[in-house]
This record gives C-alpha cells, sequence and structure tokens, in this order.
C-alpha cells in the first residue's frame, strides 16, 4: 500500500527563485536541455527577499509537499542586501516548523547563481527525490487544514 | 544621414557595454562594434569577480540582455573596423561584418544544429580546454543566443566536402552557407574604442614550462576550469589526467619583468584562485608566489586579508631566475628567496599569472583610427598627463582597458567618462 | 547586576506593600512626575482597568499590584504615548512581562517611553482572569497574601506564571524588590539613571548593596528554570507532528481573541481576518473534493502557525492568550515554548533591552552558517556524484 | 466579461514537439466555465518574429482582448518584446503574462506527456494571474538638470567643468575659502602627470570664469531631501550655520577628498622631540615654497629615510598612490642633492599604473636605495627595521618622510547621513555597486567622485570625476522627463502600523515615514521594486506592484493542483 502510493506519488513542489540568480539557472538548465523532474513549479520573484512567511505558509498549508527558496548567493543580490534578509526570514520560519516538526525537510532554501545552470538542475531533481521519499505532505488528506 | 549625435563604439566588453547602453538613454543611436559572435567580453569567463566573489554572469547577463534589446543599439558582432575617415562629427567608419551563416532574425537559439555538425575542435573560447562544432556557440549562455558557423572548419564552407547537416537540423531555415561578408559604411559623429586588452603569452618564457608540462596553467585557462559553465562544469580536473592537483603554486607577476609594468589586477585575482581551490578541493596545498603584493583599493587588502589562511605567501626575488621544471611526476617551481638563496616548491599544478597586454589589433586600429600608442603599445591618452580618455584625435575616445592595465570598475569608469566626453562634444556642437 | 550599575535602597512597608507604594508615588507626583498609570478595581469591583491619574485620591483607590492582568499594561501604555511621548511626565506601574512587552513595542515604534518612568515589582504571578470573575474578592485576597508573604511558587497563578523566569528585574527604570523576603521592608532598585532620578528626587538615595537580594532572586530563578524544562518536556508531544498540533487546536473557535489580547500582536487588522486571506468558494470545493472535507475556521492550524512566525520572537510570556481563549486551549504554554526556541535561534530575548534589535530588522552577513550548513547537508546528500 | 486571450508559440519545433499544443489550448478553454470567462486560445508558429508580433497586436484588437497570457519562452528573453506589442495596443502591457513553458517544460521534461501536463499547469497559473493582475501607467516626472558639487577639490571642480553648460548650471559648494583641494598643495606631480600643476591651476581659473558654475564657498550642506531630478539642499555657512541657503538640483556629486593618517598617533613613529620628521605633504608644501629639501637648519640633509605605508595597518587598505609619490620625493631630494644618501623602507610596492615601474627603477639608477622591510619603527630620526630575512637594523637620519595612508576628509561620517547614503567599513563612500555602477551611490542621484570613495591618485580622480558627470548627462538631460519603475512597492494606509521596520531594511531609502499619518510612505521614484519591504512587513500592509499576494498565490494554487 505504502510502497504503491510512493511509485504513483507524483510531488506538488513550489520553488520561489529570484529573478536575477536563480531564474536565470532555470534557463540556463533549460537551454542545455538537462532533464529535470517536472515536480517542481517555478513561480519568478524580483528578489529572494519579496517572499513574506505568511506566503511560504500559507503554501505549505495548502498542501504543497515542497517548498523551494532559491536566490542570488550571499553578496550577490542584485539589491545589494535582499537575500541577507531573505535568510534571517527563513530561518525564523525554519525554526518554527522544525520545533513543531512538521517535516522541516519540505522546506529548503537554496542559493544557485546565473552560471549554474547543472547545479540548478541537482538541486531541483535532488529535493525531489527527497520529498517523493519522504511521500506526500499528510496536510493534503487531512480534512483539518 | 549622421548630424553628429551617432556614436560608434568598438568593443562590446563591459565598457563597450556600459558606454553604448548610457548614450542609448539620451536617445542616440549607438553602434556597438564586437569582433567576437558574442558579446560581454572578458567579464563573464570569470566565474566570480574580485573583490566580493560576485557571480559574474548575474552581473553582467543583465547588462548584456539590456543591450541587445535596445532599439537604439545596434550591435554587429563578427565585426571589425577597416577604415575611419571624416573628423569629430562626421566620421565615416567602413566596417566588415563577417558571415555569421546563421539569421539572427530566425534563429532562436534552440541549438539542435550542433550534435549533427561533424566537425569537433578545440573551442578557443574555453581557452582549448573544451570542443566546439564548427557551428557553434563559445559557452552555453552566450548572447547573444545565436551560433555562429566557423567558415575555416565547417566542411562545406571550406570546401573540404558537402556536408548540410546543420541546414538540415534547423526548424527555421535560419542557416544560410551562402551568406557573404559585408563591408558597411557608419555615419557617425563620435568614436569609443573599448578593445580591451590580452594576456601576455606565458608560452614565450620557456623557462616556466608552460606548453611542455600540462600541469602549468595560464590564469585564464583555470578561470575557465573553475567555470561552472565551463568545459568541465567547475570540476577542477586536470588537463592530462582525471584527477584533482593536492598542491598548486599560482605564480604572480609573470612577464612583469619583461614588459617593465605590473598589470595592478593579478594579485587580486591570483589570491582569488588560491581561494577557489580551497573552497572546492579543501585538502590542497597553495602556494601564492609574488614580488610585490599590490593591492590598490580600499576592500583589496581586506579580501588578501580574509584569505590569508587558504594559502602559503612565498616571497621571491629576481623574477628572471624563476623556472618551472619536473622531477619524478611532481612539477618543480624554482626561485630565489629574500636573500637570494636558491629554493623550489614541488606542486601538482602551476598557475601563472601573466601581465595585461595590448590586444592584438590595438596596433592596426591605432593605424586606423590615427591615434598614438604609448611605449608599452596600449592605446596612448592626450592632455597634460592628466588626459583619461581622450585621444590625439577630436571626437575619438578610449575606455577600459585599451588604455593600459585595468580592473572591472575601472574600465566601468573610463567608459561612464568617455561618455561625458562624446555627450560636450555633441553640446559644443550644436551651441 | 553590581552594586554601582542597579544599586537599591530598602524603605519600610507600612500597612501593606501597596499602601507603601502608593504613598511613595503620591510624594513623587506632582513633582518628579505628572501622572501615574496604574490598574484600579472598576466601580463594580469585579475587575481592573488602567487608569491615568493626577489626583492623590484615585492613587490611594488604585491597586499598584492587582491580582490579575485583564489588559496587558502595555497595551495601556500604547494608547497612551502611540502618538509620542507628549510633554506629560508619566510613571506607569507594571509587571515585569509588561515592561518587556512595553520594550518590544517600543522597537516596533508603538510605544515612546521618552517621558514615561517604568516602574515593576518581583512578581509573583497573576491570577487567571477566570479566577477573578468568578470571585474576585477571593482573588484578591489570595493574591495580598501571596504578595506580603513574599510567595513565588504559587501553584494558584496562571499557568505561564508558574514557570516564569522573568518575574524579577528586567528593563524597568524602577524596580520593588519583593524576593529577598524581608518583609519588613521594600528594596527599591533604579535600573537607569531615569529611574536614579526618580527615586533621588523622592529624597531616597540608593546604595544598598543588591547581592543578598540577588542570590534570593537566582533561587528563586533556578526552581522556575526546572519548571520550565518540566513544561516545556510536558508541552512538546502537544505541537510535534501535524496530527498533535492539529489536535491541541482542534477546538479553537477562530476567535482570534488570543490574538486581540497579545500585547505584541499590534496590527490594526490581522492578516488572518482580512479578505485577503479567505479563497473563493470554488477553491474550497476543490478542497472539500480532494481532502474529503474542509474544517471551518479553514486556517484554523495555519493561524496559530502564522502567529508563531508573527510574533514569537517579541512573545513575553505574558499568558494574555490563554486568559482570554473561550475554549482553554493552553495558548501560552505553546506559544512561550516556541517563541523560546526561536529566540534561542537569533541569540535573542525579548523585552530585554531597547538596545536589542529585533533580530528580522537587521542581519550580520557572516551569520547562521546553521542555516548554510542546512543547505549544504541537505545537497551533499541531494547530489551524491563523486 | 474579461476576455482573456492565450496564444501558445510553437517556438518551431522547441514547443511544438516536446508539448501536445493542442491538449494544452483544449484544457486552457475548459476555464471558461469554471472561471466565467471568455477564453480565446490559438497557436502560433513564432510569436517573437516580426509576423508574430504583427499578429498579435490583430488578435488584441480584433477580440477585444482584457487580458493577455503567452505561452512561450523565458521573459529574460521576450518579455519586452510583448510588452512592447502591448503598448501599441489598447491593452495595458501590465494585463499580459509571459509563461515560460519552453526554459520550464519542452526542454526539460523529456516525457511529451508531463511536459504537456506541466505546461498545462503553468498556463492555467499565468491565466488565474493575469485575472489578478491590474494596469499599471507610467508616470513621467519633470527634471531639474542643475548639479549640486560637494567639495571644490579636482574631482568637485572637474565634474562641475564637464557638466556645466548652457542648459545645466552648477553649484560648487566648498567648505574652505578656496578652490582646488589638496592637489593645489602639492608641489608637483608624477612626471607622466607633465603639465599637471599647471593645469589643475588653469582648470581652478576656468572654473572661477564659468558663468554656468556658481562657487559657493566657506559653505557646506545642511540637509538634502528629495530624490534623482528633483533634490532639495539646504546650505549653510561654515562659520555662521544660522545663515543658510536653499536650493533646487537634479543630482549631486559628492567630492569631499581626504586627508593624511595622522602618523603622529601611531606608536611604531614617535617623533619624539625631533622636528626633523615629516609627512609626504609637509615635503610637499616644502618644496612648493622653498623649491628644495632643506632642514629647519636650513641646511640640506645628508641622509634621508623614506617610510612607506606609515600606517597601513591601521587603516587596513594600501592608499595606491603613496608608492610613487615616495619615490618621487625621493628621488626630487636626490636630484637636488646627489651626495644626500637617500634610503627607502618598503614593504610590498604598489605601483599599478603602467608607467610607474620604470619611473621606480629610474629612482634606483639615481642611487637611491630600497630596503624591503617587515616591520618598520622610527624614534625621532633613528630608524630600526627587520628585512624579509629576519635581521634587523637600526640607522640614524637627517630626516624622516613618513608616507601616511590616506583617509576620508573630516566630516564625512556627518555629510554621509545628512545625505542617507552608506560608507564602506573604510569609512569612505560606499559605491552603488562597487565593480559596475562605481560612482553611483545607494541613492539615485547622488555620486560619488574621487578619494571620497576610496585613495587614488589625480588621473583616477579626474576620470570618476568624468564618469560621475557622464551618469548625470545621459540621466538628466534639459527638458526631458524621466519615467521611474512602475512595478513598485505601496503601502496599504489601512493596514500599515508605522513600526518603521521596512524603513530599516530598505537599501534604497526608498521609504519614509510620515510623521504626522504615523505611517510609511514609499518614495516611487526611488523604489526599484525588489519587495525586500513586502517581505519584512509584519502587518502585511506593504505590497509590491505586479507581484502582490493574490497575484502570486494565484500561481501557487494551479502549482497544487
Amino acid at each position: 500500500m505504502e510502497s504503491k502510493n510512493q511509485k504513483q506519488f507524483e510531488p506538488r513542489i513550489v520553488g520561489f527563485l529570484c529573478n536575477w540568480c536563480t531564474y536565470a539557472a532555470a534557463d540556463l538548465a533549460g537551454s542545455t536541455k538537462i532533464e529535470i523532474d517536472p515536480a517542481l513549479t517555478v513561480i519568478r520573484v524580483m528578489c529572494s527577499s519579496r517572499i513574506d512567511p505568511n506566503l511560504v505558509l500559507t503554501t505549505f498549508f495548502d498542501g504543497a509537499d515542497g517548498i523551494l527558496i532559491a536566490g542570488c548567493h550571499p553578496g550577490d543580490c542584485h539589491y545589494g542586501k535582499g537575500n541577507y534578509y531573505t535568510r534571517r526570514r527563513y530561518a525564523l520560519l525554519k525554526e518554527v516548523i522544525d520545533t513543531l516538526k512538521l517535516d522541516p525537510e519540505r522546506l529548503h532554501l537554496s542559493w544557485i547563481s546565473a552560471a549554474e545552470g547543472n547545479r540548478y538542475a541537482e538541486v531541483v531533481n535532488a529535493f525531489t527525490d527527497k520529498i517523493k521519499k519522504l511521500g506526500p505532505s499528510p496536510i493534503k488528506s487531512s480534512s483539518l487544514f | 544621414m549622421s548630424d553628429g549625435s551617432q556614436v560608434l563604439i568598438i568593443g562590446a566588453g563591459i565598457a563597450g557595454m556600459e558606454a553604448s547602453l548610457m548614450l542609448s538613454r539620451t536617445g542616440r543611436k549607438v553602434y556597438l562594434i564586437e569582433k567576437l559572435p558574442l558579446i560581454g567580453g572578458k567579464v563573464i569567463k570569470n566565474e566570480e569577480s574580485f573583490p566580493n566573489l560576485e557571480c559574474s554572469t548575474c552581473m553582467v547577463a543583465p547588462i548584456q540582455q539590456a543591450v541587445l534589446q535596445d532599439p537604439n543599439i545596434e550591435t554587429l558582432t563578427l565585426t571589425t573596423v577597416e577604415k575611419i575617415e571624416g573628423e569629430a562629427g562626421h566620421f565615416t567608419v567602413s566596417v566588415l561584418k563577417k558571415a555569421r551563416y546563421v539569421k539572427m532574425a530566425d534563429c532562436i537559439g534552440c541549438g539542435m544544429c550542433y550534435d549533427p555538425c561533424p566537425v569537433s575542435l578545440d573551442n578557443e573560447w574555453e581557452e582549448n580546454l573544451g570542443k566546439r562544432k564548427a557551428i557553434y556557440v563559445p559557452t552555453a549562455g552566450s548572447l547573444p543566443n545565436v551560433p555562429s558557423i566557423d567558415s575555416l572548419q565547417c566542411l562545406k564552407l571550406s570546401g573540404q566536402k558537402e556536408c548540410s547537416a546543420c541546414v538540415e537540423a534547423c526548424m527555421f531555415g535560419a542557416i544560410d552557407l551562402t551568406e557573404k561578408d559585408k563591408k558597411l559604411d557608419i555615419e557617425v559623429g563620435t568614436i569609443i574604442i573599448a578593445t580591451g586588452s590580452d594576456l601576455y603569452d606565458v608560452a614565450q618564457l620557456s623557462r616556466l614550462g608552460y606548453g611542455k608540462y600540462p600541469g602549468v596553467y595560464t590564469s585564464m585557462e583555470f578561470e575557465r576550469l573553475f567555470a561552472s559553465n565551463g568545459p568541465t562544469s567547475g570540476e577542477l580536473t586536470m588537463r592530462d589526467s582525471e584527477h584533482q592537483p593536492k598542491s598548486v603554486a599560482i605564480v604572480h607577476c609573470v612577464g612583469r619583468e619583461e614588459l617593465g609594468y605590473c598589470s595592478g589586477v593579478c594579485c587580486l585575482y591570483s589570491f582569488k584562485h588560491a581561494h577557489f581551490l580551497k573552497h572546492k578541493l579543501g585538502d590542497v596545498a597553495v602556494y601564492n608566489l609574488y614580488t610585490d603584493i599590490c593591492v590598490p583599493d580600499k576592500t583589496h587588502q581586506k579580501f588578501v586579508e580574509s584569505i590569508r589562511e587558504e594559502t602559503q605567501l612565498v616571497f621571491y626575488t629576481e623574477p628572471t631566475e624563476l623556472s618551472v621544471d619536473k622531477k619524478d611526476g611532481m612539477l618543480c617551481v624554482n626561485y630565489l628567496d629574500a636573500s637570494g638563496g636558491k629554493k623550489s616548491i614541488n606542486v601538482e599544478m602551476v598557475i601563472l599569472a601573466p601581465a595585461m597586454v595590448p590586444g592584438k589589433d590595438t596596433k592596426k586600429l591605432a593605424k586606423i583610427a590615427g591615434i598614438g600608442l604609448d611605449d608599452k603599445g596600449f592605446l596612448a591618452v592626450d592632455g597634460d598627463g592628466l588626459g583619461t580618455v581622450e585621444t590625439g584625435k577630436k571626437g575619438i575616445f578610449i575606455a577600459g582597458c585599451a588604455v593600459g592595465p585595468g580592473d572591472i570598475q575601472n574600465s566601468v569608469i573610463q567608459a561612464e567618462s568617455a561618455v561625458s566626453k562624446v555627450m560636450s562634444t555633441f553640446l559644443s556642437e550644436v551651441s | 547586576m553590581s552594586k554601582s550599575s542597579k544599586p537599591g535602597i530598602k524603605i519600610p512597608v507600612k500597612n501593606g506593600i501597596e499602601q507603601t507604594v502608593r504613598t511613595l508615588l503620591n510624594k513623587a507626583l506632582g513633582h518628579s512626575i505628572d501622572a501615574l498609570l496604574m490598574p484600579v478595581k472598576v466601580p463594580s469591583k469585579d475587575s481592573y482597568a488602567w487608569i491615568l491619574m493626577q489626583d492623590s485620591d484615585v492613587v490611594n483607590d488604585a491597586s499598584p499590584m492587582a491580582a490579575g492582568m485583564p489588559v496587558q499594561g502595555a497595551k495601556a501604555l500604547k494608547s497612551l504615548t502611540r502618538k509620542g511621548g507628549g510633554s506629560l511626565r508619566v510613571a506607569a506601574l507594571m509587571r515585569p512581562c509588561e515592561v518587556r512587552a512595553a520594550i518590544e513595542l517600543v522597537k516596533l515604534n508603538q510605544i515612546n517611553l521618552e517621558n514615561v518612568v517604568l516602574i515593576s515589582y518581583d512578581c509573583p504571578g497573576a491570577l487567571p482572569l477566570s479566577e477573578l470573575s468568578d470571585n474576585f474578592e477571593a482573588a484578591e485576597k489570595k493574591f495580598k497574601v501571596l504578595l506580603s508573604s513574599r510567595c513565588f511558587d504559587s501553584p494558584d497563578v496562571k499557568p505561564v506564571c508558574q514557570f516564569c523566569t522573568g518575574f524579577s528585574m528586567g528593563a524597568a527604570d524602577i524596580h520593588i524588590g519583593l524576593a529577598d523576603g524581608d518583609t519588613g521592608h521594600l528594596l527599591l532598585i533604579s535600573g537607569s539613571p531615569k529611574g536614579k532620578a526618580f527615586l533621588s528626587a523622592a529624597g531616597l538615595n540608593v546604595d544598598e548593596d543588591l547581592s543578598a537580594y540577588k542570590k534570593q532572586v537566582d533561587l528563586i530563578l533556578k526552581k522556575k528554570t526546572q519548571k520550565t524544562k518540566e513544561i516545556f518536556q510536558a508541552v512538546q508531544p502537544m505541537v510535534e507532528g501535524l496530527e498533535n498540533l492539529a489536535e491541541t487546536f482542534s477546538n479553537c473557535i477562530g476567535c482570534h481573541n488570543c490574538q486581540s489580547a497579545c500585547p505584541i500582536c499590534y496590527c490594526r487588522q490581522c492578516y488572518f481576518d482580512s479578505k485577503e486571506s479567505k479563497l473563493e468558494p470554488a477553491y474550497y470545493m476543490e478542497k472539500a473534493e480532494k481532502r474529503g472535507g474542509v474544517s471551518f475556521p479553514h486556517d484554523r492550524v495555519l493561524f496559530h502557525v502564522g502567529r508563531m512566525s508573527h510574533m514569537s520572537l517579541s512573545c513575553v510570556s505574558c499568558g494574555q492568550c490563554t486568559d482570554a481563549c473561550p475554549v482553554s486551549i493552553p495558548v501560552a504554554k505553546v506559544f512561550s515554548y516556541v517563541a523560546s526556541q526561536t529566540q534561542q535561534a537569533f541569540e535573542y530575548s525579548a523585552g530585554k533591552s531597547v538596545s536589542e534589535a529585533i533580530p528580522l530588522k537587521e542581519f550580520k552577513e557572516d551569520e547562521l552558517q546553521k542555516i548554510h550548513e542546512i543547505v549544504k547537508s541537505a545537497e551533499s546528500q541531494e547530489s551524491p556524484h563523486e | 466579461m474579461k476576455k482573456v486571450g492565450v496564444y501558445i508559440c510553437e517556438c518551431g519545433p522547441n514547443i511544438a514537439d516536446n508539448v501536445d499544443i493542442e491538449r494544452i489550448l483544449a484544457s486552457v478553454s475548459s476555464m471558461e466555465e469554471s472561471e466565467g470567462i471568455e477564453i480565446v486560445a490559438k497557436p502560433y508558429k513564432l510569436l517573437c518574429s516580426g509576423e508574430g508580433q504583427e499578429y498579435l497586436k490583430e488578435e488584441i484588437e480584433t477580440n477585444q482582448l482584457t487580458h493577455l497570457v503567452i505561452g512561450a519562452c523565458s521573459p529574460r528573453d521576450h518579455n519586452s518584446t510583448f510588452i512592447n506589442v502591448c503598448k501599441q495596443t489598447r491593452l495595458n502591457p501590465y494585463l499580459y503574462k509571459l509563461i515560460n513553458i519552453r526554459e520550464h517544460c519542452a526542454w526539460i521534461v523529456h516525457d511529451k506527456e508531463k511536459a504537456t501536463d506541466k505546461a498545462i499547469q503553468y498556463i492555467r497559473g499565468g491565466i488565474r494571474r493575469v485575472l489578478y493582475q491590474s494596469e499599471l501607467h507610467e508616470k513621467k516626472l519633470d527634471i531639474n538638470p542643475d548639479v549640486l558639487v560637494i567639495g571644490g577639490g579636482i574631482a568637485g571642480i572637474e565634474a562641475a567643468l564637464c557638466l556645466a553648460g548652457p542648459e545645466r548650471r552648477v553649484f560648487l559648494v566648498e567648505k574652505s575659502d578656496k578652490l582646488g583641494g589638496k592637489a593645489a598643495e602639492w608641489g608637483s606631480l608624477l612626471p607622466r602627470q607633465a603639465g599637471g600643476v599647471k593645469a589643475i591651476q588653469d582648470k581652478i581659473g576656468q572654473t572661477e570664469a564659468n558663468t554656468g558654475i556658481q562657487v559657493i564657498t566657506k559653505t557646506r550642506v545642511n540637509n538634502i531631501i528629495g530624490f534623482l531630478g528633483n533634490f532639495e539642499a539646504e546650505l549653510c555657512q561654515v562659520d555662521d550655520p544660522e545663515t543658510t541657503t536653499d536650493l533646487t538640483v537634479g543630482a549631486i556629486v559628492v567630492a569631499t577628498g581626504f586627508r593624511l593618517n595622522e602618523v603622529s598617533s601611531l606608536p611604531e613613529f614617535k617623533s619624539a622631540d625631533s622636528d626633523e620628521v615629516y609627512t609626504t605633504l609637509d615635503v610637499e608644501r616644502m618644496l612648493k615654497e622653498k623649491g628644495q629639501v632643506a632642514l629647519q637648519t636650513g641646511e640640506k640633509p645628508k641622509s634621508v629615510a623614506l617610510i612607506f605605508c606609515a600606517g597601513r595597518e591601521k587603516v587596513g587598505y594600501c592608499s595606491q598612490i603613496c608608492c610613487s609619490t615616495t619615490i618621487k620625493i625621493a628621488r626630487q631630494i636626490k636630484e637636488q642633492n646627489p651626495e644626500t644618501a637617500v634610503k627607502c623602507f618598503i614593504r610590498d610596492l604598489c605601483l599599478p599604473h603602467k608607467d610607474d615601474q620604470a619611473f621606480y627603477q629610474q629612482a634606483r639608477d639615481l642611487g637611491v636605495e630600497f630596503v624591503r622591510v617587515q616591520t618598520v619603527k622610527s624614534d625621532g630620526v633613528g630608524v630600526h627595521y627587520t628585512c624579509m630575512d629576519q635581521s634587523n637594523g637600526t640607522e640614524k637620519f637627517d630626516m624622516v618622510i613618513l608616507a601616511p595612508a590616506m583617509e576620508p576628509a573630516e566630516g564625512t561620517t556627518e555629510l554621509s547621513e545628512i545625505l542617507g547614503i552608506p560608507l564602506h567599513e573604510t569609512g569612505f563612500y560606499e559605491e552603488a555597486h562597487q565593480t559596475i555602477n562605481p560612482v553611483a551611490t545607494a541613492t539615485d542621484g547622488i555620486f560619488v567622485a574621487g578619494t571620497a570613495r576610496g585613495p587614488g591618485g589625480v588621473t583616477a580622480t579626474l576620470n570618476q570625476a568624468q564618469a560621475v558627470a557622464g551618469k548625470i548627462m545621459v540621466q538628466l538631460i534639459p527638458g526631458e522627463q524621466i519615467v521611474p519603475e512602475v512595478k513598485v512597492s505601496e503601502i496599504l494606509e489601512a493596514f500599515c502600523m508605522g513600526c518603521k521596520t521596512c524603513l530599516d531594511v530598505c537599501h534604497y531609502g526608498a521609504i519614509v515615514f510620515d510623521e504626522d499619518k504615523g505611517i510609511s510612505v514609499v518614495k516611487e521614484a526611488v523604489c526599484r521594486g525588489c519587495g525586500n519591504c513586502v517581505g519584512s512587513c509584519p502587518s502585511g500592509a506593504i505590497q509590491l506592484k505586479h507581484f502582490t499576494k493574490p497575484q502570486l498565490y494565484q500561481e501557487v494554487i494551479e502549482a497544487l493542483r
């Protein structure tokens, strides 16, 4: 039963990518035609610092199996310092989710530069595999949320 | 017809692009010509730029995009200057636009044409560390993202034999093997020369073993080796083997003695390379052999201190005495220490940091433009020794490393400076 | 706290602690301060209200150390100074948790302490609101006993108070020390130049050595810290894992009283009450279809987790949320636990000092390596090549 | 009734071959009912092509589309293309959305079925999103072309000279009573700067003569408000702060220069009671006045020590020009009195200009001695040093000349606060971007040139001044307007509690506080639209236009379907 589910399980992963680095990396990965698991849906924002905790939590409680937040490497932010704030907000969110043991692995932060097309593919595929191992978010099957 | 406001910019590196974008903001028509099939210059060859180790692509790609999408900027790639006539306000510039054999308008850069091409050769843009086809873009993410055909290597174009593999592979009919080189005459009021510089050819110094020992690299080769969009996708595997070096010597000031000047940037990027090595390989011994540590900026010394633990500084004297040879499988860097004593270090990899030298076409271009060269062969600036970007010829300005060695910041400043000169030239024209 | 930094003075207790305090404050009224902000029994004598008073008769009716806190003092102070310091010099007498909340609100530009002297006291804890409403007199009597007997481990006070480690001196300008057990005296401690000035204006020159008092406080603190451990251990199973979390909040009716009572939740309109947080019916239908049902309030758990991520960094564990909860969910215990975790993560302690910036307002370039490790380690497992 | 046009670009085979466009169109059309909208869904071979763009215009007009969704390539490739298409129609470009089904589906999902499902998901998300998007309209702002230049050194002078013109006035504010700054005090410049000194004097003359430049001496800046194109500056007299003047300008140039590090404060260089210890600047002045280097007694020194990099450890950076200028002094002394023993105690030689090394070589040939030391101390005219090979030495000289580090000029910190632009940890001004935007600051319209932004020589300073002029000339064209970014943040007044968190996190100072209302206000002309403030706002009181939560949330909903 369990394993059967996992076979058919196609995760729903939301990826919030910053326009300047990670989204560009996704484009690069695309143009080099690397195969990437379709589980992740890209949502483009100008800067990873746009992502407010609320949006992430809402996404999480709407049943996302995984959430990826990715932006420029610290120090590279197109807007100066944005991703340093992203990092702090993520740290807070992570702490809450850790404390509540709400499958912290489902929330992932990554820095991927515009040149790292391959790495983008690696990160997305690896994250997807991890989510597949984790199985569907229990939220999705519960009427309580 | 030229009303004097049009500008020709020669060289689409960081300086040329910056100048183009600025001038286009004023509604001027800008012709940006570049001899390579792609724009971006040398900066995009670096994975990360000093001193903040920022991702170069992230910095420059938006600029490249902006240039290509700017309605006021006409970017001519594979193009070189043949003749410049007239004077400020009324230059007539004849340029040679080499055939790309791929129609910019029709190609959408899908890359379907690469694989079918039967020709494979070293990719010079990747410092010959990678391969390319006869129809190719120099690197993934090249802009414009349109391949070009190397007419000397293409079987058909070079007349070796019939082949239309790429033509068949292209669904857009974008490939036109009948395209011919074009001569164009461009009317402009002012000209900015931003042709950049080259690196000193270390092969000239046989004592350094470059070309003889595969373990000896130039710093630019190392940049591509390290680059995640480079030939090895950033894997630091040695040229001649699959394995990664356990010990690396980075030699600063290569060619400084011979050329008689310090390039002012090699120290910084050499320390950056030391940092890259430690960062990526961890277990590696790195030596930086220097004669002077030249870190002329408010941030640079801090950067060197920040990576101080990652390398061993080795002070050497008498640069002409430094040599590289091979002893029992290891590369051996021989040098003289402070007190003139013979010393040597055994390593698996040597990275040579060559001086910056004038681009090879600089002389030709100076002649065409009718401007002088300095004693080092760089384009000469004019004016009481306090000149910055003016040349001996009114209406022609220089920016970037064509003037002399410098870093990205310096090139951008000169580009912006040249723009102010172009603007004032034009102002004085109307008033 | 070294002798020089927080010197104190002992004054004899006359007719009970509260009367002694009233007399002290009355002395200052009209001289070093223009008004007092204190709890006063409401006319119906079954609760307290915050009153800004300038008349010494009113002061004599006040209950400086109220048995419970229907309204968190910081909220009162916020209403008073939201628009700025004003020219009146005010002294506000509050519980330590109310002072902490006030400090947080200063950082959030909701309170202005320019002309305010904060006075706090060693707090035996507050009685649950329910007790006050059941039998106010009994409750008051009970609390007076706790005060006069200097009892700090009563099982009758609110659950959070029982394990409150911030019961003693905090960021207040003046602190009234009761913990040293010397029932004949009050120990007045000045926590700032402002406080010192206030006391000396009242003709009190502070120079009392605090070490004895400190010892007592530390003893109590040890006990409370131990208690905190136990409570948090008990809380963990209630919140760890979706099921348990859902279980804990399962009878939440979505009244959001916890948020209205919370001094830190200062938003004019909570996002979770906004139209924006509601979805189109079609989407609920779809969810219902997928999940076999959707329970309302739809954001029952999200609301609480959302609040945790919003205010836990500033949570002062005052327990107002639990008092306010009509279905007796132990909100305070849960939030206090989560807050302890998030504040630890940023080495931050809510309400400790105005000079400590709220973590989300700043950053350091080289920090939170933990995050990077999470990323790195995750990715290294993820990409096992080489 | 909303009418959404959905056009899928085949991108030749790139999309057509890898996703089932027919299936996408079918699925999309089915949204008509569920969303209660009209949908026009069609494929096209290549939308970015000339014909493609014409086709789109045609479609928008004939179908009277209220919204437009295009399924094609990356917005980084053709977003601007299609925005321009919209601009040529009645459709507001912000009611259109480009969905990247090439890079995100066709090219990376190698199973056609799955790629198609993915594409459908993206397109549906796009349709939902676009329905939540709202019209945005570009505003045009009039600009004031005039410029305020702070600092009358060569940087300020050069900037003023480049900028002043028939249509642009320049206000050159200098706190001392004369123009020229440090460079005017120099006795001579490096030989490569042959006519340098005269050139600088000429520039000063030209500046005073230029009718387009209003020189205001003995004055400093009190306060600045506004943004690119429209700044208001309050100036006040240095000796009488009460006397103020107001200016309106379009841009501001900071050229406040440097000062030399106070070497006497350094323990390792005790001047003791000797009066024969000088800084390089002292010597420059001496050379300018007396024309030669002499001891207090008037006699020529028999031995001179020049100590390089004095105070470099303390400031933590290399000042770039000390090496060549100090070598210049050494040479001058040697040339004037060949019998004087001139010894330079150097660390690393920093000679980044292509001509510097030859210049150094000539000094050696003249007989100037160079000793490379690891550490060097001086006690009056006594010099104690340790060489690279650890050998120690102590020598007495008639004269000791210290080459101190360059520091930001006094008052830099205060001014940076007035201007609201950040300083680098070294105390110099921080650039908007150190490498690719080096003369701009975090605030649009405020620029920095010369040694105020870091140590450097005369040529570098002139270059930067001209660069600043260039930046201003292309941004503030007399008689033209500027169009600020429209996808900016906006404060939802009803929600803002005035906690000022957004003010703290905004890198561009684009948010100000309205004390009366007690809420934050976005300076739209300054905002760059990153959305950091949105992420920071505890009250959800800020939204980033075109990236609002409801808009992004629509994408989320489809992503989770």
